[in-house]
């Protein structure tokens, strides 16, 4: 039984019955101000053409225009569902242009509140992926356990989603044990609950065949658009930013990262339902090898870096952010480039499109994750 | 062998529905998660970030701002206005004037830890509504405080 | 029995007021049911547990004003909800839900029940057409696409339980199952007669032609106040009606011990409803492609097995 | 190392000379300063080596009067991170697209380009990207200050 959409499509097919679709930028689908322009014949696109810039915002311009730690509150901005690693890679590459310590409890709350972080990320891309396919209840039941990601957070650093929590040289203040207890009373609850998660979508038939073969991201082309985060290990690299370039307090802890090869649609979905395994798993080590001590080291009141250029890449939950700053020895930024993973991530989207249907095509869209404002800055 | 798989299938896919309408049907038997506000109210965490309040100091019930200026250098957004001068016969300045405009205002915290003398601190109001925008735009975070002058 | 002038004008009056009453019950219940499966309460604000919540939404949809869009074909935008709703009120009478609770008593009432039921396509085709609007219009041709997938092996489900009933009539019908309801005999065949309903009152797993994430609002995306009202009570008459028939087909119709017989017909009806919302409320939503793939390769050659098998077992 | 050997092999390819920076204090692997007409040569001989674009950018570097642009690389398997930097003139800036080797690299070289005003050479697609369509104005140019 073969329910797969025809995959080669004629895409030479010429004739007058063609018309143009502009899905956007006011859709359900594409969560956020992403206009796409779409040449369809019937339900078949035929050519797709990603319009950007609806939530343009100058971020770099901003930030050459403010101190370092102006900037801070800034960077959140950008993508607001993984806050903290935005906060987290601003924070790590000015201490890596200046040469900052920081304590070890803070690089582990630091870990810990980011995979927190990771995490409800990847709760709100579970259930906006599955309301793509048509799915309801799964965006409110991800929605739940978010909820409390967001309650401990917001315990943790008074702030829902936009943080700002790390100071450059640690944390702003001492994080009580309350906060740990009720990570791990979380995560444990977490672990039964992720049980109905499968249950109520991995298994289910109807996923399974919106989502096998579809959307099919080839190893060679992953490269060729620099795709980096969950899109890339479903396509068979174990890419991770986290491995590969340990910052914070990551080499001290034991992940596997989560690779699929078949790089469809079903493939990214596993790699990001393995990843709440994984982020459950280095915090609960976190927590456990908490040191005592310290959480902020002794920093300037006023950061002047001294002049020079740093580029620090973290794993946000999309994929690779690389910050790159050029500093000239005064209290601002030269130049700052955000390498932001939405905006490569989303450039292959125009060739996932080509050939397939309307309706699969949103699921791909879905399935890359894409935080329009973080890809328009 | 087809039909074997063909049949197997659909039975496998049938199941996995069924499973599927089993979670649905927990979800509906358990508790609602909803907190019906304002009827119900969830509590607000130690660290809330309101909008920024000035202290008083406790000695003299004066705003113990002082009026550097720190927090409106600090801040991102610029949403800070502050003046002070010397009440007759004290030593340092004394806040006349803060205004807050809270429009612009991120909830950052910067000007609440950057303040020397910890002068600042975060309000516990959240629902702030008015129809009045010009309201927000000039926010006196004096008006409650006792005035020396 | 013939039908006077003034008989007509009490089944009118009595059915307007079953849509209507039905409409407010269901819209409530899916709210409800939605919310509880997604640890939500639903409706709480308007009356007891929101019960007049769907009452003061339809006020407000009615006072809402009726948009035309620029360069729509008028005649055509303003028909198609009537052309959706009109026909419920035919397909409504032969309905019987209890022994003598029926308007019209009528030896070929499935048949014209049916042919009522393709009116509704009809409707969505007309209101994707009449729009202007690439998403209604999208919407409007796969409702068109679907329903010959789904309307033979609804045929031969019912085909199949008239042979073993051997009546056109559902009061004939629901009464030959005096001694075994037909669910017994034939579940298989109420699982996919259920699957079928689903497909034909287009809702999820099925709702190609709305498919919010993927056609904006489908066939009604320019609809607004009444026109876009009208369709919804047309959807929820149609469920009312499928899910009728199915209780009738397969489930005895109003026949059940202790209760009287219209409300053992409103149980087993509200049951296949909720049951309907139950799928919605769980599922993805299948690609139009499998959908017909679906009907064609695994539905239709399943009844049509089962017409056969069931032929010759009542043969013997 | 393996991962510098790959790195050698590829610049060896263009015929570059490898030279690493110091990686943990800078995050780059290896920083070079190349004329344009070697860039495209480096990039097939990176696009041949399985490494990936991470971003196309440049600087504007007001006081000495040109543009850098900077080309980042790196390797999925191991971490390299490389820096591309080609110097132009300010009063005529001209790069070469790499559009055409790594396609990824278009969108960022439309955002490049109508950020500073560079043109890339043989770009596919030359369209602005984030700012509307008729904007002629380059906002990252340090003479920009959003006043007119």
């Amino acid at each position: 039984m073969s329910m797969a959409a025809p995959l080669t499509y004629t895409l030479e097919k010429r004739d007058n019955d063609n018309f143009t679709l502009n899905l956007g930028p006011q859709h359900p689908g594409t969560h956020g101000v992403l206009r796409v322009v779409l040449q369809m014949d019937g339900e078949y696109i035929l050519h797709a053409d990603p319009v950007l810039g609806y939530g343009h915002r100058m971020q770099e311009k901003i930030a050459e225009n403010m101190t370092y730690l102006q900037c801070l509150p800034y960077v959140c901005r950008m993508d607001y569902l993984g806050a903290m690693s935005y906060n987290l890679a601003w924070v790590c590459a000015v201490e890596r242009l200046c040469g900052f310590e920081v304590p070890e409890r803070a690089e582990h709350i630091r870990v810990i509140a980011t995979e927190l972080n990771r995490m409800a990320s990847h709760l709100l891309w579970w259930g906006a992926y599955l309301l793509d396919l048509g799915a309801f209840t799964p965006f409110l039941q991800a929605f739940t356990d978010r909820e409390q990601i967001l309650d401990i957070l917001e315990y943790l650093t008074g702030s829902r989603l936009t943080y700002c929590y790390f100071r450059f040289g640690g944390l702003p203040d001492e994080v009580d044990d309350v906060f740990l207890e009720r990570t791990m009373s979380f995560v444990n609850g977490f672990r039964k609950r992720l049980k109905n998660y499968h249950d109520l979508v991995t298994g289910n038939v109807i996923f399974h065949h919106r989502s096998k073969d579809v959307g099919v991201i080839l190893p060679f082309d992953a490269a060729a658009y620099g795709l980096t985060g969950p899109i890339l290990r479903g396509s068979g690299f174990a890419y991770d930013v986290r491995k590969q370039e340990p910052y914070a307090a990551y080499e001290r802890f034991d992940f596997i990262v989560p690779t699929e090869t078949s790089g469809d649609c079903l493939a990214r979905y596993n790699v990001r339902m393995e990843e709440f395994v994984q982020s459950m798993n280095i915090i609960e080590q976190a927590v456990n090898t908490i040191p005592e001590g310290p959480v902020r080291s002794k920093v300037p009141k006023t950061i002047k870096p001294p002049r020079g250029e740093v580029a620090m890449a973290v794993e946000t939950p999309r994929g690779e952010l690389v910050i790159y700053i050029v500093s000239d020895g005064s209290k601002k930024p030269y130049r700052v480039k955000f390498r932001v993973p939405s905006f490569a991530n989303l450039s292959v989207f125009a060739r996932l499109a080509r050939g397939q249907l309307l309706a699969d095509a949103l699921a791909i869209l879905g399935s890359l994750d894409m935080v329009i404002p973080e890809v328009d800055r | 062998m087809i039909e074997c798989c063909y049949i197997k299938d659909i039975i496998r896919g049938f199941a996995s529905l069924l499973v599927g309408m089993r979670v649905t049907m927990q979800n509906m038997l358990s508790r609602p998660h909803t907190v019906q506000w304002p009827r119900e109210e969830a509590p607000l965490p130690p660290r809330f970030r309101g909008h920024i309040t000035v202290l008083p100091d406790e000695m003299t019930r004066y705003p113990k701002c002082f009026a550097c200026g720190t927090c409106a250098r600090n801040c991102p957004s610029g949403c800070i206005t502050v003046s002070g001068k010397k009440p007759a016969g004290a030593r340092k300045k004394v806040a006349n004037s803060f205004f807050l405009d809270f429009t612009r205002c991120s909830l950052c915290g910067i000007c609440v830890e950057s303040c020397p003398v910890g002068a600042l601190d975060f309000s516990r109001h959240y629902a702030l509504a008015d129809f009045d925008g010009r309201k927000f735009q000039e926010m006196d975070l004096l008006q409650d405080l006792v005035s020396p002058f | 029995m013939s039908i006077t002038p003034l008989h007509l004008l009490i089944y009118l009056a009595g059915i307007s007021a079953l849509v209507g009453l039905n409409a407010v019950i269901l819209v409530w219940l899916e709210r409800k049911v939605a919310g509880h499966m997604q640890f939500r309460y639903g409706p709480m604000e308007v009356g007891p547990h929101g019960l007049l919540q769907t009452l003061a939404d339809g006020i407000k949809l009615v006072s809402k004003q009726l948009l035309v869009p620029n360069q729509a074909d008028k005649p055509l935008f303003l028909m198609a909800p009537i052309v959706s709703l009109v026909p419920i009120f035919v397909a409504m009478m032969p309905l019987p839900l209890g022994e003598t609770v029926q308007a019209w008593e009528l030896n070929i009432g499935l048949l014209l029940i049916i042919a009522l039921g393709l009116l509704n396509t009809l409707g969505i085709l007309l209101a994707g057409w009449g729009s202007n609007n690439k998403y209604a219009l999208l919407g409007g041709s796969r409702a068109v696409a679907q329903i010959l997938a789904y309307k033979i092996p609804l045929l031969l489900c019912i085909l199949t339980i008239i042979m073993m009933a051997g009546s056109f009539s559902l009061r004939d019908i629901a009464l030959a199952q005096e001694d075994g309801w037909y669910v017994l005999y034939q579940p298989l065949l109420f699982i996919i007669y259920i699957v079928a309903i689903t497909l034909e009152t287009n809702r999820s797993p099925f709702d190609f032609s709305e498919a919010e994430s993927e056609l904006v609002a489908g066939f009604h995306t320019e609809y607004s106040g009444m026109g876009f009202s009208l369709f919804f009570l047309a959807e929820y008459s149609y469920m009312f009606i499928a899910s009728a028939l199915a209780s009738i087909l397969f489930l005895g119709g109003w026949q059940g011990p202790l209760l009287p017989g219209p409300v053992w017909s409103l149980i087993k009806l509200y049951a296949i409803i909720f049951l309907l919302m139950w799928f919605r409320w769980t599922f993805p939503r299948l690609r139009i492609d499998q959908m017909l793939s679906f009907g064609w390769k695994i539905l239709l050659p399943v009844t049509l097995l089962n017409f056969l098998v069931t032929a010759g077992v009542l043969a013997l | 190392m393996q991962g510098s050997n790959r790195l050698e092999k590829a610049l060896a390819e263009a015929g570059i000379e490898y030279r690493p920076t110091e990686f943990p204090n800078t995050g780059l692997h290896c920083s070079l300063s190349l004329g344009p007409d070697l860039v495209r040569p480096l990039a097939t001989a990176l696009r041949s080596n399985g490494f990936f674009i991470e971003t196309v950018t440049a600087v504007d570097l007001l006081q000495e009067n040109r543009f850098e642009g900077i080309y980042l690389f790196n390797h999925y398997d191991d971490p390299l991170r490389l820096l591309v930097r080609v110097p132009v003139e300010r009063s005529r800036p001209v790069l070469p697209s790499i559009g055409g080797i790594f396609p990824g690299a278009v969108w960022h070289e439309r955002e490049t380009a109508e950020m500073f005003g560079i043109t890339f050479q043989d770009c596919p697609d030359s369209r602005n990207l984030l700012l509307p369509e008729d904007a002629d104005y380059h906002p990252l140019r340090k003479d920009f200050t959003g006043r007119s």
